[in-house]
């Protein structure tokens, strides 16, 4: 598979192993124990699901994989992402620029659909308006909104369904362009055709970025993963080959 | 399903025999609008009163408006009422003190909300309250002791009573306002935004910026439009600081800056001062001093109009694509980082200048003796009955003023249109910014002589409702407009009633911000003086608590510290003062910690989501 | 407590008030002190009755007796003040050992802006005037223009208005080149604060007393129709030898050295 | 089935027939059409699908459906309730608690689970709390979140993971026991287990309650619905008859 490459900060380091590396990570609310022990890696390119009963702490990992855990819980065990080392409450924008979360709500911000589209990518790229504005078309129309919205990016955001909601927030992820992606039910509530648009994009990201995805559909994740790890309310973690 | 429930008028499901009259809801709550209502009634009739008591004394005599508005000399000997140097010094104070206390104040409430970690964030921003709390005359002392001289020393202006201290001091008073206020918005935004911005890669800069201060607008907002209502009507503290000069106009656009290290005059300083004294109750130089109190009003309502101008109504907002900002991010972080953590060693400094000064001149305060102790005669002995007086002005006040303006608060942030909430907010700010002195002359009319109360405690904590009602009423509309939509759905979905929903979403949904409102209103309220001396209070020989309500006046911290801080000649009458000053903060720190304790309660596990 | 003496007016004599009320609580007399608006608002409600003491530090003038013509104004004299034109001691250092009633009015009024130009060290003046209403600003104009209405405040940059006594001490004390009128009694204990004399005439004990110093102002207790009963009881033990020690506790002077 | 009874103010009045109608629906935004015309009815006790791409307005109707239109979009067209019209804006509590929505987006309410279970409820009966506590136990056990949060119901709501925050919600609106319960995709954020534990207790309302589901998963309308509304995008409406 090809190099995945961090951002600019990190000065293109290649990477060829795990791009994300867990190792006996535990979430502890005070002293109790609400996730883990949990241990998986990541391989460049690969797509990787990861499962588990509702409540099992699968949201919480991913928070935790990018060190955005709610204040309060504590982690512990290792985290590695390209190697270096993710120290807890550090909050390290680069970090999070290369492996980027999209949380389970979807979140619009005020403003525009081109705002929310633009969010996090008018911070971290220089570009002309034309440029980023191509990036966003790109975006959306991978996440299977440009048909929808296209023609309405200046209204207000927050009066797109859900399903465009959670479409949205997908696609100002993959408009960064990230080393690798934490998707947390990207597809939940899309109907059977946007859910389709959606996984086109995500296979296609297959060898080129890294993506952990969390899903309660077992089809979608046999139709996308290379593996499954599963973590499940009894505090216990399996991680398991699944079929391609 | 077998469950048969007390359930009449509902229409469950088939299974649940029901007989087809009655109201079986658990409650109705139908008081709520009731009670939502009579809160803004309050505030009507307030205005109402204030307005009729101006606009009678300005018929009460031939009022030249004209030269009211273009003439600058005021010499009530020769009948002659200029007002615009006063239009100018009040123009160019509060204009002051925004533009020092909003950066610093907003920064700093950054600071303690996004930036510190919650264990040290609590602390602080308790006592920032707590400056908040800090009576007027000491601010007005302080300002004589440390702001004047250095004015003094920036410009060439020997002694330092200048516009420009008056708006430093004034800034000083404001600035904890203004962060209290706006943490508590800050804090109220759900921490999914932050979640959702944060790991899009964007700094905490940018996450500040572009996540978190569009959602705490609002609520920023109604704290700056209390700070400046506070600016507008504060008078002790001005008093001592500006010079009070009349007619000083600047003479040229290039002499606006040299105004400013001049002595001046504000509208609120001139109908604080003895004049409406002087004036008596009718004729020419009565009726110009009711006029400058019209013009006040007339000019906070158009602060706050402007102040708020484009910003209700969020379609109104044109939807512009940002550009791209990616450039010096880190060091931009960093910077910004360094800025609003250092915006906050003001308040800081601040807090410790105060203490320091309060401690080391009123160090009277520390023995028990004192707080328990009656006093005797003008300086000597204890006071407790100052204590056991204001406590009660307070707790009257407290409960009047917090029913009344939550409900103001329900209204303007539920139930009116946009338009309607504008023009409720603007008069709630317009009460808010009136000298209390007005609110003072009025009750004296109204309640002491007309209704023949006399001296009476009720009278006092009347006329201090007004100035707690706006305070609340503000912090709690700007609360209600951030409440996401999707709360105000689940909830009617669920088959609430208007006013249930008022009852079990909103009210637990703003009840922080309220909170704070009270806190900040009470605090204001406790380091009032003018009114009280009309109205409630004695310097010398009330019962320690009043047994009936005409004719019953009580002994408060603030009038006594005010009159003993004014021709005492005695020594131990300024160590008093000091003391009682004192213990005012310390009873004021008390009661702040207490309701904040109850505040963390709901703020920390009681927390919205959706 | 409708059967409580009820006094009010000047923040200047509520002191004294204060402390012989204190004095008589034993004796079972109830009397409540207060100050709302200062002499002129002493006046103003024992004119209409609210009050049975108005509490004062100025003369009454006629204007007060013909805006309340039913009330019949008896003033008594508890004591007296006298009020000094205060500058700072490195002004009375420089040279200004003396001032003329023509050079007050010239400081007042904005027309002398340096020291120099009355004797002293070349330093700018800086004029504190008391507010309106003042029983201390009166007793200066009085001074000054004798009955004559005073001129409008002065425009000039150097010109401020002060309020209570510990205000105008404070920055007379903080503001070089400075002038204020002051209570003499408030300046005792400041080394940095002079009382000039004026017309050759410095407040002394003696010079007020005997009246020659021309600004001295006396403190009044003001009572619709003579005094009586526990009104009376009260103002007696003001008058009394007990009484009178009170007032120079609080900077003021007695009858006895106002030889009254 | 049973009669199904309308609240007090129509006295008792009975209806065999829809417990919901709608005819000619459309939703305007100023004056582009949104949604609709749509045109369907809820027979008693049926379950009925409504379906339809993700943008397409199925949110939006079960909004117009209980009058809960969002500021600035419009009603044309008819909606009756138990043979009652519903009135555009008249903030009717007592449409609202005989027709039960549960919005899309899981809204948990300050306090703790139990605050949040008995939110609806305590508004609308009076009864002991021991009586109410009975009827959450059972709502939450059909919602098949008892077993996760039965001995922790004064924790506070807002520790709970997505999915089971979408099963507190379902369960306040069960408590109410509603006329017709109108669920914006309820099972979106489940795993299998939990998925299956809210669809038999929808199963079970069968012939007792009127169900209104949205759900873009075809295989669940299949195995819960009697009928489907389909919604699309094309602004068209075709009430298709569907297996069962
Ligand atoms: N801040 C917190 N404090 C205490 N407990 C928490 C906190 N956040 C989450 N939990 C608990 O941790 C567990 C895991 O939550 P998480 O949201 O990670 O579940 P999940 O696997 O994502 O479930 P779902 O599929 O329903 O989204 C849950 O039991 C939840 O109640
Ligand atoms: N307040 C509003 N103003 C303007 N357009 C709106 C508003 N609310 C919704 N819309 C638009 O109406 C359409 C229907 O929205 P709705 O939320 O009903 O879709 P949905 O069928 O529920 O989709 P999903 O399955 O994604 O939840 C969408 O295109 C949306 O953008
Ligand atoms: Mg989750
Ligand atoms: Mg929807
Ligand atoms: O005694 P005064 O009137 O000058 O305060």
């Amino acid at each position: 598979m090809d190099d995945v490459t961090t951002d600019a900060t990190t000065t293109g380091k290649t990477v060829d192993g795990a791009v994300i590396a867990v190792r006996d990570l535990q979430i502890l609310d005070g002293a109790k124990r609400l996730v883990g022990p949990v241990t998986f890696e990541l391989a460049a390119g690969s797509t990787t699901g990861l499962c588990g009963p509702s409540g099992a702490g699968k949201s919480t990992v991913l928070r935790a994989l990018v060190d955005l855990l709610p204040h309060g819980l504590r982690r512990q065990g290792e985290v590695e992402v390209l190697g270096r080392p993710v120290r807890h409450g550090k909050g390290d924008a680069d970090l999070r620029s290369t492996v980027v979360l999209v949380p389970q709500t979807p979140v619009v911000f005020g403003g525009s659909i081109l705002d929310n589209a633009l969010f996090g990518l008018r911070h971290l790229v220089r570009a002309s308006r034309a440029e980023l504005h191509d990036r966003v078309e790109q975006a959306l129309r991978e996440a299977g909104l440009w048909n929808e919205v296209g023609d309405r990016l200046d209204t207000p955001a927050q009066t797109l369904s859900n399903g465009q909601r959670q479409r949205l927030c997908l696609a100002r992820a993959l408009a960064l362009e990230p080393a690798a992606l934490l998707l947390d039910e990207p597809t939940s509530a899309l109907d059977e055709r946007s859910r389709d648009t959606v996984e086109e994009s995500v296979a296609a990201l297959r060898g080129g970025r890294t993506v952990l995805l969390v899903s309660h559909d077992p089809a979608q994740v046999e139709r996308l993963c290379d593996r499954t790890v599963r973590i499940d309310l009894a505090n216990t973690c399996e991680p398991s080959a699944a079929a391609v | 399903m077998g469950l048969t429930l007390e359930r009449p008028a509902r229409a469950p499901g088939p299974t649940l025999p029901r007989p087809s009259s009655g109201s079986g809801r658990g409650s109705r709550a139908r008081w709520v609008w009731g009670w939502a209502y009579s809160g803004i009634l309050s505030v009507l009739l307030t205005l109402a009163v204030l307005l009729g008591y101006l606009v009678t004394g300005t018929a009460s005599g031939s009022v030249d408006w004209a030269a009211l508005f273009t003439s600058s000399t005021w010499n009530p000997g020769a009948l002659a009422f200029g007002g615009l140097a006063m239009i100018y010094g009040s123009a160019a104070v509060c204009v002051l003190a925004l533009v020092l206390a909003v950066p610093i104040g907003w920064a700093a409430a950054v600071a303690l909300s996004e930036y510190l970690p919650p264990r040290l964030a609590k602390p602080l921003r308790l006592s920032i309250e707590l400056l908040a709390a800090v009576p007027s005359i000491v601010y007005g002392l302080i300002g004589i002791m440390v702001i004047r001289p250095f004015v003094a020393d920036l410009g060439d202006v020997p002694g330092g009573d200048s516009l420009l201290a008056a708006g430093i001091v004034l800034a000083v008073m404001i600035m904890p306002t203004i962060v209290a206020v706006s943490v508590d918005a800050l804090s109220a935004v759900p921490g999914r935004y932050r979640e959702a911005a944060y790991s899009l890669g964007l700094t905490r800069r940018e996450v500040v910026r572009s996540a978190v201060l569009p959602q705490a607008r609002s609520g920023m907002r109604a704290g700056v439009l209390l700070g400046l209502a506070r600016a507008l009507g504060e008078a002790i503290a001005v008093f001592m600081v500006i010079g009070r000069a009349d007619g000083r106009l600047p003479e040229s656009p290039g002499d606006v800056f040299s105004s400013l290290v001049r002595p001046g005059q504000t509208l609120t300083t001139k109908l604080a001062g003895p004049e409406p004294m002087l004036a008596g109750t009718s004729g020419p130089y009565f009726a110009a001093l009711c006029a400058l109190g019209v013009i006040l009003l007339a000019l906070v309502a158009v602060a706050t109009v402007w102040g708020t101008r484009g910003s209700t109504g969020r379609a109104a907002r044109a939807p512009r694509a940002r550009r791209s900002s990616a450039w010096l991010r880190t060091p931009k972080d960093r910077v910004t980082t360094v800025v609003r953590l250092g915006a906050l060693l003001l308040p800081g400094a601040l807090l410790v200048g105060m203490l320091g000064i309060l401690l080391a001149r009123g160090g009277a305060a520390l023995n028990p003796v004192f707080w328990f102790s009656p006093s005797e005669g003008a300086a000597g002995g204890g006071i407790r009955d100052q204590i056991l007086g204001t406590l009660l002005l307070l707790a009257t006040t407290a409960l009047i003023a917090l029913p009344l303006g939550y409900g103001a608060g329900i209204v303007i942030g539920t139930r009116a249109s946009a338009k309607t909430a504008r023009v409720l907010e603007t008069l709630t700010v317009a009460i808010g910014g009136t000298p209390t002195i007005l609110l003072g002359l009025a009750g004296y009319v109204l309640l002491c002589t007309t209704m023949g109360w006399g001296r009476s405690w009720l009278a006092g904590a009347v006329v201090l409702v007004p100035v707690v009602v706006p305070v609340v009423a503000l912090t709690t509309a700007g609360r209600i407009r951030s409440m996401p939509a999707e709360i105000t759905e689940a909830a009617f979905a669920l088959g609430l009633t208007g006013s249930q929903y008022v009852r079990s979403v909103v009210i637990p949904y703003t009840w922080p911000a309220t909170l704070t409102g009270l806190l900040l209103g009470l605090a204001r309220a406790a380091g009032e003086t003018a009114p009280l001396i009309f109205t409630a209070t004695v310097f010398f020989g009330a019962p320690a608590l009043p047994t009936g309500v005409v004719n019953a006046p009580v002994q408060a911290l603030p009038t006594h510290i005010f009159t003993l801080s004014q021709d005492s000649g005695a020594p131990e009458a300024i160590a008093q003062a000091w003391g009682s000053a004192l213990v005012l903060v310390l009873i004021t720190a008390g009661l702040l910690s207490l309701a904040v304790l109850l505040r963390n309660r709901f703020e920390g596990a009681r927390r919205w989501t959706m | 407590d409708s059967d409580a003496v009820q006094a009010s007016g000047s923040t200047t004599v509520a002191p004294v008030a204060s402390d012989a009320a204190e004095a008589l609580k034993t004796k079972g007399l109830n009397i409540t002190v207060a100050t709302q608006g200062g002499s002129a608002g002493g006046i103003s409600q024992l004119g209409t009755g609210q009050i049975n003491i108005a509490l004062s530090s100025k003369p009454l003038s006629e204007k007060d007796q013909k805006a309340y013509p039913d009330t019949e104004f008896v003033t008594t004299q508890i004591g007296a003040d006298a009020v000094g034109v205060i500058i700072t001691k490195e002004v009375a250092d420089g040279g200004v050992k003396g001032l003329s009633k023509a050079q007050v009015a010239g400081l007042f009024e904005g027309r002398i802006t340096n020291w120099k130009e009355v004797g002293g060290p070349d330093l700018q003046v800086f004029v504190y005037d008391k507010e309106p209403g003042r029983g201390t600003r009166e007793v200066l104009d009085k001074f000054i223009y004798g009955n004559d209405e005073p001129p409008a405040p002065p425009k000039s940059a150097s010109y401020a208005i002060v309020g209570g006594n510990l205000e105008t001490r404070n920055k007379l004390k903080s503001t070089r080149g400075s002038v204020a009128p002051l209570s003499t009694g408030f300046i005792d204990g400041h080394p940095g604060l002079v009382a000039v004399p004026l017309e050759g005439v410095a407040p002394t004990l003696d010079n007020v007393a005997s009246g020659t110093y021309p600004m001295t102002r006396p403190l009044y207790m003001i009572t619709n129709g003579r005094p009586k009963g526990t009104v009376k009881q009260y103002i007696d033990y003001i008058l009394s030898a007990e009484g009178q020690k009170l007032l120079p506790k609080h900077g003021y002077l007695t009858r006895e050295q106002m030889g009254l």
